[in-house]
């Protein structure tokens, strides 16, 4: 079997297991929190790890959907999946029309230009209070669809975990294939795929707009399910924070997504005890896994295995 | 097949190729040779697309394609190795050699995401060229091997696999013996012997006079962006502004 | 010719890893003072990963390096410089967005600053096309002038053992011939020379003692001439 | 209305020379090491909040600015050589990842041994503003921008002039020549973490004044750095000062004439034009790579 | 088995300023209770997560403290974002909760679990604009921070106006973080007609805000400030520049100044000293916003003699004459948070101190 085949199925066995040994709904909310984030990530990689392309404003297509999804169903009475769906296209179309100028920088220059996009997103989310509620936030309803309502922890989990399941199946099919090699090549060597006739610049609009959209859905389920949204979830700290799970689970490993979104949605809770330390035992963890698993966890972590297996 | 016209390129002050002309036929191979820094690699730069001519034509098969991005000629049929190798470090060396067959396999992102059976099928299929193409080129014990591990040389030929990958009708190799001993040289120009006989026009560049001489049937000397002479191995060879620019006496 | 000086670069079971891949497996090598070495061998044979072991850019797993007699197994690169090993890396490496004249200066970095100008100037005359394009980037050379580059900046150092990894790479023929003319009359000035080419014909024309590497170990040794003729050699390396 | 435009271009140099000072130290490390260091807002934040306290605890204030910028090059070195050296052969991102962990303790240490408190430190020349054509400045300001301009007279001769400057920028470009030639590239990206350090304490203490500091100071003026630095083209002291100046300035006119709501917004587009005709910054080198 | 009480605060992120007197206080004021005897016989067990001043974490962490730690009433929201965040939850699970943030749409409308100690923005805003009408202003240049307390601020400011009378001549913000604001008030000072000027926010930017304004020589206009800068720390960053300033606070503030008959003179002086004694710092009217929270909680427990929720909440509901740091609460069916405009008190800054206006 395919390591990646394999991966699946182990996944798919975890997350079947999980609410069996999960003791009341608090650790379904951790686990929930963590298969959304898991999805923004894993698109998120998509385009950092594997196209190479970093974004520093990923956070601004999440709150772009949570805030569609907010706005439209509140405001305006639309079901929620309109509303979804709604905020996915506004937000592929946005990052259509702004992918071709912004992904011909490149590197710091790139970091930065999407970092101010981000910046711009979260600050017209702020400003325009009028809509979004302003800095306090805005509440959302409970997620529908005819006339069935996903009601509590059991159900939202088995929402999230599917979400989970499809959106890594099609990460992982999308980067065993041609597309996928196209991507790799141009994180590779951009004049290689050219002379190689990728149209690079189609590749690159492309993967930045698909993982805008994982955003921005993973973004109007999360503000349906935590019921309440506030500009901080477009904001740059939580693009930062998105960028740290790839980097940490694994630039280039779709596991290794999961595995930092785990890691890094899983800490603050496992670190409140440490009160007024939290955030100084948190930058300590983080340096010492990059310090000693360089490559982020999967890949280092599989690095040793074969080292073993063979030496 | 290709013709360039009065092609010059410059860098500021710099006059990299200056009015070159020549003329490439079907099924040939050609070499241009000439001096360090005489403008070759800017020349296949341009020809493939990766500079924008300062002005001229590149006419490929009739249409003129100068100007035009490398995705786009590598549709027309056009295809290179680089002098700096540009090998994909971060995937294994047989995926760098699929990346080469790109053209032929389905681009739709849906069909990739979804896995469609086409796909998976002509995947697979591509998987066993690229397996035989580095077999072809001499790196078939590399088809597990992930590209960062391989030696220099072995990397160049990983080059022209993936080259050859794209079913070229032009092919053009920057310093296709850069690196390899005498004896690896002989099989790189019997390998090239074998791509042209198989209808592929083939464009060289390269310092190594015995595969030069022993191959092309038609050879470009550049001096200083210009074009210093033309014509055959044996012509080349005797021309005494091409002993004193490039060959020297012992050539 | 100088057969009889201690060794000036001793290699003793020197074996290197790439994470799991060992690369070199128990190499020894005897550089003496004055001497002409080459090493030859197919691609990925290791002579790059020994060079790099050499100059303290490569982990080394076992053996030892002595450079006149000191053991350096564990110095660091740049003491190494200091010590005298200056190393024209394969690839050239030179510093891409820096002038020519900026990488001329960084080669003599570990020397004192008196002498650089005139060292520069012998370069210039050694490659005049350097001098020519000094104020601009090296990264916009073509790959021979790269090489040049790369050849200059490691001599600026003054080398007592100087490392070369096929310095004729994409070099024109004229010049090819020009660097062996060059690495020969630098053996001749006393520096000490460990040479690695693909061009095993040039380099064991010229070398006072030959190597021959295979998949990370030493498989013969004698004399430049006399590998010149061995039929082992000459099948594998020389195309004959 | 000229009053106007003058104070509003006041408002943003003032902000901009400390935008410009943030950006040299991410410069710095940047050239040394090809990492964006996320921590350099920290070493601002200590500058500031040492000398404060210190000058608040009735130290004399040189003295206090003296022992402020001593300890945070002294952060600024330890940082290099525990968590950034045992890593150095990793990629950039991860070096990237690590100096977000690192800010993240300074912040978090910082917070828990001097508190969350806000702090002023006393002008250097008084607080009279000075007027001029109607607009007016405060003497700090002028600190700011004169001591911007010498530090990045004293860079631009280091890297410029120096071997051990070039050395430290050919460290950057290609670590391995940069060791084949002798260059000890561990204590130059220790020199540089260093320097970064000491020059972000420089401008903390220089802002402090003008804009309090607290544990968190070093955010805000950190991406601000980062972005000043960026549109600079990371090149420099001229791009940091030329980057800097613009978003400063660029911040208060829109805050002026446009709408101070969208005055963070704004610069960011006027960048993101910019970096759209000039993709590698105002004065950033376009990359030289060759195929 | 010990009275668990819960809370969620922004100990850290940029509320922290906020978050973390009211965290010392609870702290600090749950191990005098139990060093007292505790509440009805039992211990009091402080069970307390940092949500980093993101909403999103107080939605989580009070699921966590309403399913995994079981806690009896729940304290906190920091924030209002962080306090609605919250509300949904607490609603669903019949949690008594009180708030510590400002927003009058905490408590109006009205919702059944859910109270709060602070005074409202909008009571802010109608004690500033009782005081401008007593010095005949009418047009009024508001100066409001992007961060929700300025917002929602600036909202209310805007709402009560025209009930005084007032009219906005200018309306500009600022960000929490800014440094500079000479900007804005260039242009408010071009503005024709402003008699006065009316800043709310919270922590430094106020302190800003009145630097710029005195270098800009802008003392003509007289500023107020909102209950956002209620401390010692506002005047020791503000220097010369706060003079004259006036605004709102809770009697804290001015404990020392406090006539002797004053209801509040005793617990806030008290307060006052038991914070500065352990902490070493000044408490500041936020963390009296927490003892008054808790204080409240154990009065209800008291009074409903258990700590079933139900009943919890509805002694809470109850609350009359409660004498808090904050103000003295009146609370009903109608009004979750019992406070009204007396709990103000308009003061001054002179000569570097605090002046109570009459
Ligand atoms: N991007 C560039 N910017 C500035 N100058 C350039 C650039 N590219 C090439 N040049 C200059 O153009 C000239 C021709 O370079 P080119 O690489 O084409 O030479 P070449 O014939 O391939 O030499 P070699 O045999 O050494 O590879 C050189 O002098 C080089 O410095
Ligand atoms: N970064 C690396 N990771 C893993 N293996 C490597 C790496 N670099 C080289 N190798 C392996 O080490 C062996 C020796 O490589 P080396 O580069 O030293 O060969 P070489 O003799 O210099 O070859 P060439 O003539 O092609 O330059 C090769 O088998 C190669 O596959
Ligand atoms: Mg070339
Ligand atoms: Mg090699």
């Amino acid at each position: 079997m395919k390591t990646s085949t394999r991966g699946l199925l182990i996944l798919a066995v975890v997350l079947a297991v999980l609410p069996l040994l999960l003791p009341n709904s608090y650790y379904f909310d951790v686990a929930i929190r963590i298969a959304l984030n898991a999805v923004v990530v894993v698109g998120l990689n998509l385009l950092m790890g594997y196209t190479g392309q970093i974004s520093l404003g990923h956070a601004g297509f999440f709150g772009l959907g949570a805030y569609a999804s907010a706005v439209l169903t509140a405001n305006y009475n639309w079901p929620p999946f309109a509303a979804l769906a709604a905020g996915a296209a506004a937000t592929g179309l946005l990052a259509f029309v702004l992918a071709r100028p912004v992904l011909k920088l490149k590197g710091h220059t790139l970091a930065m230009a999407t970092l101010g996009l981000g910046i711009i997103i979260s600050i017209a989310i702020n400003n325009e209070g009028q809509w979004t509620g302003g800095p306090d936030g805005i509440a959302v309803g409970a997620l529908s669809a005819f006339g069935i309502e996903v009601a509590g922890e059991k159900q939202w989990y088995a929402v999230a975990a599917v979400l989970l399941l499809a959106v890594t199946w099609l990460a992982l099919n999308l980067i065993d294939s041609p597309v996928g090699r196209a991507l790799q090549a141009i994180h590779g060597s951009e004049v290689a795929s050219r002379v190689a006739g990728i149209d690079t610049t189609r590749y690159k609009v492309r993967v930045f707009v698909l993982s805008a959209v994982v955003a921005s859905i993973a973004g109007s389920i999360s503000a349906h399910y935590v019921g309440f949204i506030t500009p901080n979830m477009a904001g740059f700290f939580h693009s930062i924070e998105l960028v740290t799970m790839v980097v940490v689970g694994g630039m280039a490993s779709v596991f290794g997504s999961i595995l930092g979104a785990a890691l890094l949605t899983l800490l603050p809770q496992l670190l409140s005890a440490f009160e007024g330390w939290e955030v100084v035992v948190f930058g300590a963890i983080l340096m010492a896994t990059m310090i000693f698993l360089p490559r982020g966890l999967v890949p280092s972590v599989g690095l040793m295995f074969s080292a073993r297996k063979r030496g | 097949m290709l013709t360039i016209q009065n092609l010059s390129k410059s860098f500021g002050g710099v006059h990299a190729v200056q009015d070159v002309s020549f003329t490439v036929k079907e099924g040939s191979i050609h070499a241009v040779i000439g001096p360090n820094g005489a403008g070759k690699t800017t020349l296949f730069n341009l020809v493939t697309g990766v500079y924008t001519p300062t002005s001229g034509q590149v006419v490929l098969r009739g249409e003129n394609v100068a100007g035009m991005s490398p995705d786009l000629l590598a549709r027309r049929g056009m295809s290179r190795t680089f002098q700096n190798l540009q090998v994909c470090m971060n995937m294994s060396a047989i995926e760098n050699v699929m990346v080469g067959a790109h053209l032929r396999l389905n681009q739709n992102l849906f069909a990739s995401m979804l896995r469609l059976p086409s796909v998976r099928k002509a995947d697979a299929a591509c998987r066993d060229e690229a397996a035989r193409l580095m077999e072809f080129a001499g790196v078939g014990k590399y088809v597990d091997a992930h590209a960062s591990q391989m030696p220099y040389g072995a990397l160049k030929r990983l080059e022209i696999a993936r080259a050859l990958a794209a079913q070229p009708k032009v092919l053009l190799l920057d310093e296709p013996a850069a690196g390899l001993n005498h004896t690896e040289t002989g099989e790189i120009e019997a390998l090239i012997r074998k791509v042209a006989q198989s209808g592929v026009t083939v464009v060289l560049v390269e310092h190594d006079m015995k595969l030069v001489m022993n191959l092309s049937d038609h050879i470009l000397v550049l001096d200083y962006g210009k074009k210093l002479a033309e014509g055959t191995a044996a012509e080349v060879r005797a021309n005494p502004a091409v002993v004193a620019a490039y060959l020297g006496a012992a050539a | 010719m100088n057969n009889q000086s201690e060794p000036l670069l001793e290699i003793r079971g020197l074996t290197s890893h790439y994470g799991r891949i060992q690369a070199l497996h128990g190499i020894d090598i005897d550089v003496r003072r004055g001497q002409l070495v080459a090493l030859v061998g197919a691609n990925g044979a290791g002579k790059t990963t020994l060079l790099r072991a050499i100059s303290g850019v490569q982990p080394v797993s076992g053996g030892t390096i002595r450079l006149a007699g000191a053991d350096i197994t564990r110095a660091s690169a740049d003491q190494r410089v200091r010590a005298g090993i200056c190393q024209v890396p394969e690839g050239r490496q030179v510093f891409g967005p820096m002038s020519i004249e900026d990488n001329l200066k960084l080669g003599a970095f570990t020397r004192p600053k008196g002498e650089t100008a005139e060292q520069m100037e012998r370069m210039y005359a050694l490659f005049p096309v350097l001098k020519e394009k000094r104020l601009l980037p090296a990264g916009t050379l073509s790959g021979g002038q790269q090489q040049m580059l790369a050849m200059a900046r490691a001599l600026m150092g003054k080398p007592s053992v100087l490392l070369l990894d096929e310095p004729s790479m994409g070099l024109a023929p004229l010049l090819i011939a020009e660097i062996f003319r060059t690495v020969a009359s630098l053996r001749d000035q006393g520096i000490t020379i460990f040479l690695v080419e693909q061009n095993a014909h040039a380099a064991l024309a010229i070398a006072d003692v030959g190597y021959v590497i295979e998949t990370g170990a030493i498989t013969l040794s004698g004399p430049g001439p006399e590998l010149l003729d061995n039929e082992q050699v000459q099948s594998a390396y020389l195309g004959m | 209305m000229f009053a106007q435009f003058l104070q509003f271009l006041f408002s943003g140099v003032t902000v901009g020379s400390a935008y410009a000072l943030a950006a040299l130290g991410f410069t710095i490390i940047y050239n040394t090491s090809g990492v964006i260091n996320f921590a350099q807002g920290e070493f601002i934040m200590l500058g500031g909040m040492l000398a404060a306290l210190m000058a608040g605890a009735g130290i004399p204030l040189p003295l206090a600015i003296i022992g402020a910028i001593l300890i945070t090059a002294m952060v600024g070195l330890v940082m290099e050589k525990t968590v950034i050296e045992p890593a150095q052969n990793a990629q950039v991102v991860t070096l990237i990842i690590i100096t977000i962990g690192a800010s993240l303790v300074v912040r978090g240490l910082v917070q828990i041994w001097l508190g969350k408190g806000t702090h002023a430190l006393a002008p250097f020349s008084g607080d009279t503003p000075i007027t001029l054509l109607g607009a007016t400045l405060l003497p700090q300001s002028l600190w700011v921008l004169g001591v911007t301009l010498a530090t990045v007279g004293a860079l631009g001769w280091f890297f410029g002039r120096t071997l051990l400057g070039k050395a430290m920028l050919a460290t950057s470009h290609n670590k391995l020549a940069a060791q084949l030639v002798g260059i000890p590239t561990g204590r130059i990206l220790l020199l540089s973490f260093g320097l970064a350090a000491l020059l972000g304490a420089v401008g903390g203490i220089l802002v402090a004044p003008i804009t309090y500091t607290s544990y968190d100071a070093g955010i805000m003026l950190g991406l601000k750095g980062f972005v000043a630095a960026v549109l600079g083209g990371l090149g420099g002291g001229a791009g940091a000062i030329a980057g800097g100046l613009i978003l400063g300035v660029a911040e208060s006119m829109t805050a002026g004439y446009i709408s101070s709501a969208y005055k963070d917004a704004v610069p960011f587009v006027l960048i993101l034009l910019i970096l759209f005709f000039k993709p590698a910054g105002l004065f950033g080198k376009k990359s030289t790579e060759r195929v | 088995q010990n009275i668990k009480i819960g809370s969620v605060l922004s100990v850290s992120g940029p509320a922290a300023f906020l978050g973390d007197p009211e965290l010392k206080t609870l702290q600090m004021a749950v191990e005098k209770v139990n060093a007292d005897g505790g509440v009805l016989g039992r211990k009091l067990e402080l069970v307390h997560y940092d949500d980093g001043s993101d909403a999103g974490k107080a939605n989580g962490f009070t699921k966590r403290l309403i399913e995994s730690d079981k806690v009896d009433v729940l304290i906190g929201g920091t924030t209002t974002g962080a306090t609605m965040a919250m509300a949904p939850l607490v609603d669903k699970a019949s949690m008594p909760f009180i708030s510590l943030a400002g927003a009058v749409v905490i408590i109006d409308p009205v919702k059944k679990w859910v109270f709060k100690t602070p005074h409202t923005d909008r009571m802010a805003a109608e004690k500033v604009f009782e005081d401008m009408k007593k010095r005949g202003i009418t047009k009024v240049a508001l100066l409001s921070e992007t961060s929700g307390f300025g917002a929602s601020g600036r909202k209310e400011t805007q709402a009560v106006a025209a009930k005084y009378g007032i009219t906005l001549v200018a309306d500009e913000t600022y960000g929490p973080k800014d440094t500079d604001v000479t900007a804005q008030l260039t242009r408010i000072k071009g503005t024709a007609g402003v008699q006065a000027l009316f800043v709310f926010g919270l922590g430094q930017g106020p302190a800003v805000v009145t630097k710029n304004y005195g270098q800009l020589g802008m003392t003509a206009i007289p500023l107020y400030q909102s209950h956002g800068v209620a401390s010692d720390e506002y005047i020791k960053l503000s220097g010369k520049a706060a003079e004259g300033v006036r605004l709102p606070t809770p009697a804290l503030l001015i404990a020392n100044v406090l006539p002797a008959g004053d209801p509040q003179k005793n617990i806030v002086t008290n307060y006052d000293k038991t914070y500065k004694d352990r902490y070493k710092v000044d408490p500041s009217t936020f963390g009296g916003y927490a003892l008054d929270a808790l204080n409240l909680a154990i009065d209800a427990m008291k009074r409903a003699g258990s700590t079933d929720r139900e009943k919890v909440r509805n002694a809470l509901e109850q609350t009359k004459g409660f004498v808090g740091t904050t103000g003295v609460f009146n609370m009903s069916a109608g009004d979750h948070m019992g406070l009204d405009l007396s709990a103000f008190r308009m003061v001054e800054v002179k000569n570097g101190d605090w002046q109570l206006l009459k």
